[in-house]
């Protein structure tokens, strides 16, 4: 899950991270005002869960209330890789001398947390990571000992010749750590994190990510959640237990598994279809997963065909199949269906299907050949 | 011979009185596996199945010397369900769970390795050596006794991959699923190791996903130190950038951790690549053949 | 440090364990007023830092107003172990079935905090140390897991059956734990912990002792500290870097070491003297601290001869003779003085007190037998 | 030979700025100890009595190998001192800081417990092996090379006790002061094992205090494990009970910990016990002669 800029800086500083002064705003005068407030010269920043805002030209700095007011409302509006700003941050113009980067992720390889830190602040990191990867540094924290002084120092010390900076430094990476583990993080970062006039430290961004799985014990986190339609309708499958993600082609599938689905999709997409969306109904299954897989499938108008690909494991074929027997009662579904299921209980849940007269196909090939043949015959 | 479990293996069933738990325990019982004890606080004393049940895994190890445990408890019982197994004597840890928090993981994994015991998912379908021991969720009657050693990301894929390969006559000395969360229990390469110094594996079959770094890894571990025959399969080739597929590692973003990348890491150490499930049996006989004419 | 029982159940109400309705009372009206609040049984419970209040007569079961009055009126002065009785506690007398022990301590073998609990709670848990270990439990806690449900699980699973005892433990078990580490304790028991006759856990008792080196970062646990004046003098003496213990004798010790400490009144003792005082100077030393110490050995009476014996480590003998020069020059001394110096800077150390014509011997054997000497001259 | 610290010891002294720290290492480097670095946050690129320093102990070890620490910060941060030896690759950390909070030698007894990296203390002297090495606080010219291995919980008394030893003719192959914290590093079970290991060391003898059951434990050892002569000698044999005598471990209640008992496990495992300090020697000399005998 990811918030707003403006709302990880409200949390760094809930955390007394020193963050700029700032507001956030929802119309153009309310961003005039603001910036009256706030006093020229302050950047505008567009607030919406996408990369690359600075590029898009969803951020800018303005000098003059002439200026603030016409940034306002060429930003608020304006589209960002399909997200619309609906609210802009205006923040406080800060005279800096110097740019770092500093993150903290988790490190598949380690299995633990890890702390990045860079000189090369202000710019993508992954622009860094790619053209120069020597100047990220990486310091993997030990679960146990968690952001101990002599850590942050370390950290600190790579960065920062200057010992007030340093101590700055070594307070702010412990509440980051404290941060990310208080909050279920998954990301948080400061680009940049800048060396102010006056010698302080100053995060002038901030992003922070969610560990999904975690959001049922973080619920001030969860409550920032803004999601976007075609989100909401993942978020509302995730609660019944299903992983969708909506595509652009005209084959529904419903598949157990996210390595299969994808798999699934390959196939599809070797034999000359078009998937409408990738869907693993995951492990632990019951009827009522498969009738609300089936109505999320229902509910794409470009949906001409649902494939069913079950390999019974947790998922037991006689569960999808006593599902799906349900859902087609209850529902009116007038595309047709191909199913293949095979695995735990198969043989059980194809002899439910087959006393329904549902079509069931052997291989995953012959699945999605006939998934298309039937599509092609629509068109 | 075979990896990490065989017919010594005596198994406890973590949250055995759980509607999966229990259900699954049925059908690792009837495959054969030696499942010597279930755990269910405040259920100790009860029989499922006609397993024992103990209130601890503590108990249970002491009443029963079982030695590998298997996680059905809900996810945000999971982490403490695998320092228990730990700290209770177990030596390999098998967690179906799916969700768990990462941090949980973190914590987890970081425990069992300062006490030297082995994990195994969370968020994995368990591991099976046919005919001997099925640890987990997977379905026993497409696996095939034999010599080829199997690893992979996803669940139901690898069942998928075992049907064509079994229905190929290609047996398999354990399968492992070793899951797809961010932060697990053994992987890739612990198990290519394992794998290489087992002598009934004669091939090792590596089924990857996209996201993530591990299958790169993968492939410059096989170059440095894997002399069996390796061959792979990478789910999500045609996945739309920017989108997360299930698994948590399933993300591409920014140009690394495609199936394109990783087809031409493994392809660049000498490792095949099947582009559709079907290819992967042919790709392995292949291979098979040629290490027996080179012996 | 201790506090008393009241101060221990006022932080476990503060963690929200259940503890017995309460009050302390400083006087008898107090206590009856108290009781007739609370209503009646109460117990009355002696409020000392000394163990044993129970045999001493500390501790009454009072089932009418009379009764209470006369009972408070014995209790609140008694003395006990040398401590005088100022407050008493107030508590509900509550029905309970069974009685136990749960107590956390630090364990030096497996260097880690141990979790203790018995089935035989309500009596003194040495004496069953003593007379039946095995009905003792103990589990020592990870440092990097804490209480983890799982273990608080496996030891409430040793002390009960029902289940809704054990889910009450367990929260009960991890908050003791989590009070331990937030206090930085050295000490905290529950004893009796009790099963009240509507099947509840409750604190009929409880005990926190605290780590002296770590309430520098527990101020509010340090607020609690009620010294008695011999207390105070060894708080003085350890706030100037000293620790002192008085004892009976007239050999007043100056001593750096603990150990070599105990063995100078060891051999005093031996050689048929009675050291005045505990007293150890302690490690890095400075002038002041000699001159602290000298002050502190001259301000008791039964002083009659002081013998300071320094083997220097970190401890310079040079600085010990420095600060021992000036302090005779800042006050009047008029008893005679045994020195003994080696190790670190010794000759320094041995040049400067010969120059103010201080007596000097070599070996403790020696110094110890001067001192006798010098006592029964004065005698 | 010797154990713990000899001539290919590399010393990083962490607090080297401080009075104490700047102090002791002008001591240690006079007496031969070969001090290579010093670790000061902030004060990287000085020197000190003529060695580089650096901001963190990592800089240090890269720069110069040192494989050896001694800790003279203050207690606060000591506890964190420790934890950045073993993990900027020191092997053996001694921590001279007296008066560090229980809870974070528990943190870091464990951590490098797991790390595998050997502690000496908190409130320790440190350790000697005579004419090599000197870590720690003890006065360097009481000490003479030799056969007798000795540990102590305390520190002067340890003084007086060597310079009784070396006055008798009788010289050490290694001293160490383990200190009296109730949590601390390596104790006399490890060092008795070493002691028992080290082809130099003839006999040992060990100095303990009131407190505690640590020499009960270390007599229970000595019959198990240890064939070399102990001598023993307990300090507090006339401390009033209930008192707490500066060492945390100082302390006697209800009849357990008392000199007495100490003095009665040792002697029952046949480890003479010296009632005065000065008797040490002799206890010390019949034990050589003994075993010179059996050879």
């Amino acid at each position: 899950m990811k918030i707003h800029e403006y709302q990880a800086k409200e949390i760094f500083s809930r955390y007394s991270i020193p963050v700029t002064n700032e507001t956030v705003c929802y119309t153009v005068d309310e961003v005039v005002a603001a910036a009256k407030k706030l006093g020229m010269p302050v950047v505008v920043k567009a607030q919406v869960h996408a990369g690359g805002r600075g590029k898009a030209g969803g951020v800018k700095l303005v000098r003059t209330i002439e200026e603030t007011r016409a940034t306002a409302g060429k930003i608020l509006g304006m589209d960002i890789k399909g997200y619309t700003v609906e609210k802009v941050l205006v923040a406080q113009g800060v005279k800096f001398n110097s740019e770092f980067y500093v993150g903290l992720t988790i490190d598949r390889n380690s299995k633990s947390v890890i702390f990045m830190a860079s000189a090369e602040g202000g710019v993508e990191i992954e622009e860094v990571a790619k053209e120069n990867p020597d100047a990220i540094y990486k310091f993997v924290i030990d679960p146990d000992l968690g952001m101990t002084d002599f850590l942050a120092r370390k950290i600190a010390f790579k960065l920062f010749r200057d010992m007030s900076l340093v101590k700055q430094a070594v307070d702010m990476f412990q509440k980051l750590y404290q941060i990310f583990i208080d909050t279920d993080a998954s990301l948080v970062e400061i680009n940049p994190l800048v060396v102010t006039d006056d010698g302080k430290l100053l995060a002038l961004d901030g992003k922070m990510n969610f560990d999904d799985n975690a959001l049922y014990r973080q619920p001030e986190i969860e409550a920032l959640n803004e999601p976007t339609e075609d989100e909401k309708k993942e978020i509302a499958a995730k609660d019944s237990g299903l992983t969708y993600i909506r595509l652009d082609g005209n084959i529904g599938c419903m598949v157990n598994g996210a390595g299969l689905a994808m798999a699934t999709m390959d196939v599809i997409k070797h034999f000359g279809g078009n998937p409408a969306n990738f869907l693993d109904i995951g492990g632990s299954s019951s009827p009522q997963k498969v009738i609300d897989a089936m109505n999320l499938l229902m509910s794409d108008k470009n949906v001409k065909v649902i494939m069913i690909n079950i390999f019974g494991g947790i998922t037991r074929c006689d569960d999808v199949a006593r599902g799906l027997v349900t859902a087609l009662d209850q529902m009116k579904v007038n595309i047709p269906i191909v199913i293949r299921l095979s695995g735990t209980n198969a043989e059980e849940g194809l002899r439910i299907i087959k006393e329904k007269n549902l079509p069931t196909v052997g291989s995953l090939s012959e699945a999605a050949q006939e998934a298309i043949r039937l599509v092609n015959q629509m068109m | 011979m075979s990896i990490l479990v065989n017919k010594d293996t005596k198994l406890v069933v973590q949250g055995i009185t759980g509607r999966d738990g229990s259900f699954h325990t049925g059908k690792m019982k009837k495959y054969g596996t030696n499942i010597v004890a279930g755990v269910s606080p405040g259920k100790g004393g009860q029989t499922i199945h006609d397993i024992p049940v103990f209130n601890t895994v503590e108990d249970a190890v002491k009443a029963t010397g079982a030695n590998t445990s298997i996680i059905f408890v809900p996810a945000p019982l999971a982490g403490d369900a695998i320092l228990e197994a730990a700290d209770g004597g177990i030596e390999l840890v098998v967690c179906i769970s799916e969700g768990v928090p990462t941090l949980d993981m973190v914590k987890a994994t970081n425990y069992l390795k300062n006490k030297g015991v082995k994990l195994i998912g969370a968020n994995c379908p368990g591991l099976i050596t046919p005919d001997e021991s099925l640890i987990g969720i997977l379905p026993g009657n497409i696996f095939k006794k034999g010599n080829v050693g199997l690893m992979s990301r996803s669940g139901t894929l690898t069942y998928l991959m075992v049907s064509l390969l079994t229905n190929n006559g290609l047996g398999q000395s354990t399968c492992v699923g070793i899951g797809g969360d961010p932060v697990a229990g053994l992987y890739y390469q612990e198990l290519l190791q394992m794998f290489e110094d087992d002598p009934e594996t004669e091939a090792i079959v590596l089924i990857g996903e996209i996201g993530g770094d591990a299958e790169e890894r993968a492939a410059q571990y096989i170059k440095e130190h894997i002399t069996k025959p390796v061959v792979a399969f990478i789910a999500g080739q045609t996945a739309p950038p920017g989108k997360r597929m299930g698994h948590a590692g399933a993300i591409i973003s920014s140009g690394s951790g495609t199936a394109t990348e990783k087809i031409a890491a493994f392809e660049a150490v000498g490792v095949p690549v099947a582009r559709r499930p079907v290819e992967l049996p042919e790709l392995v006989k292949e291979k098979l053949a040629e290490r027996k004419n080179k012996k």
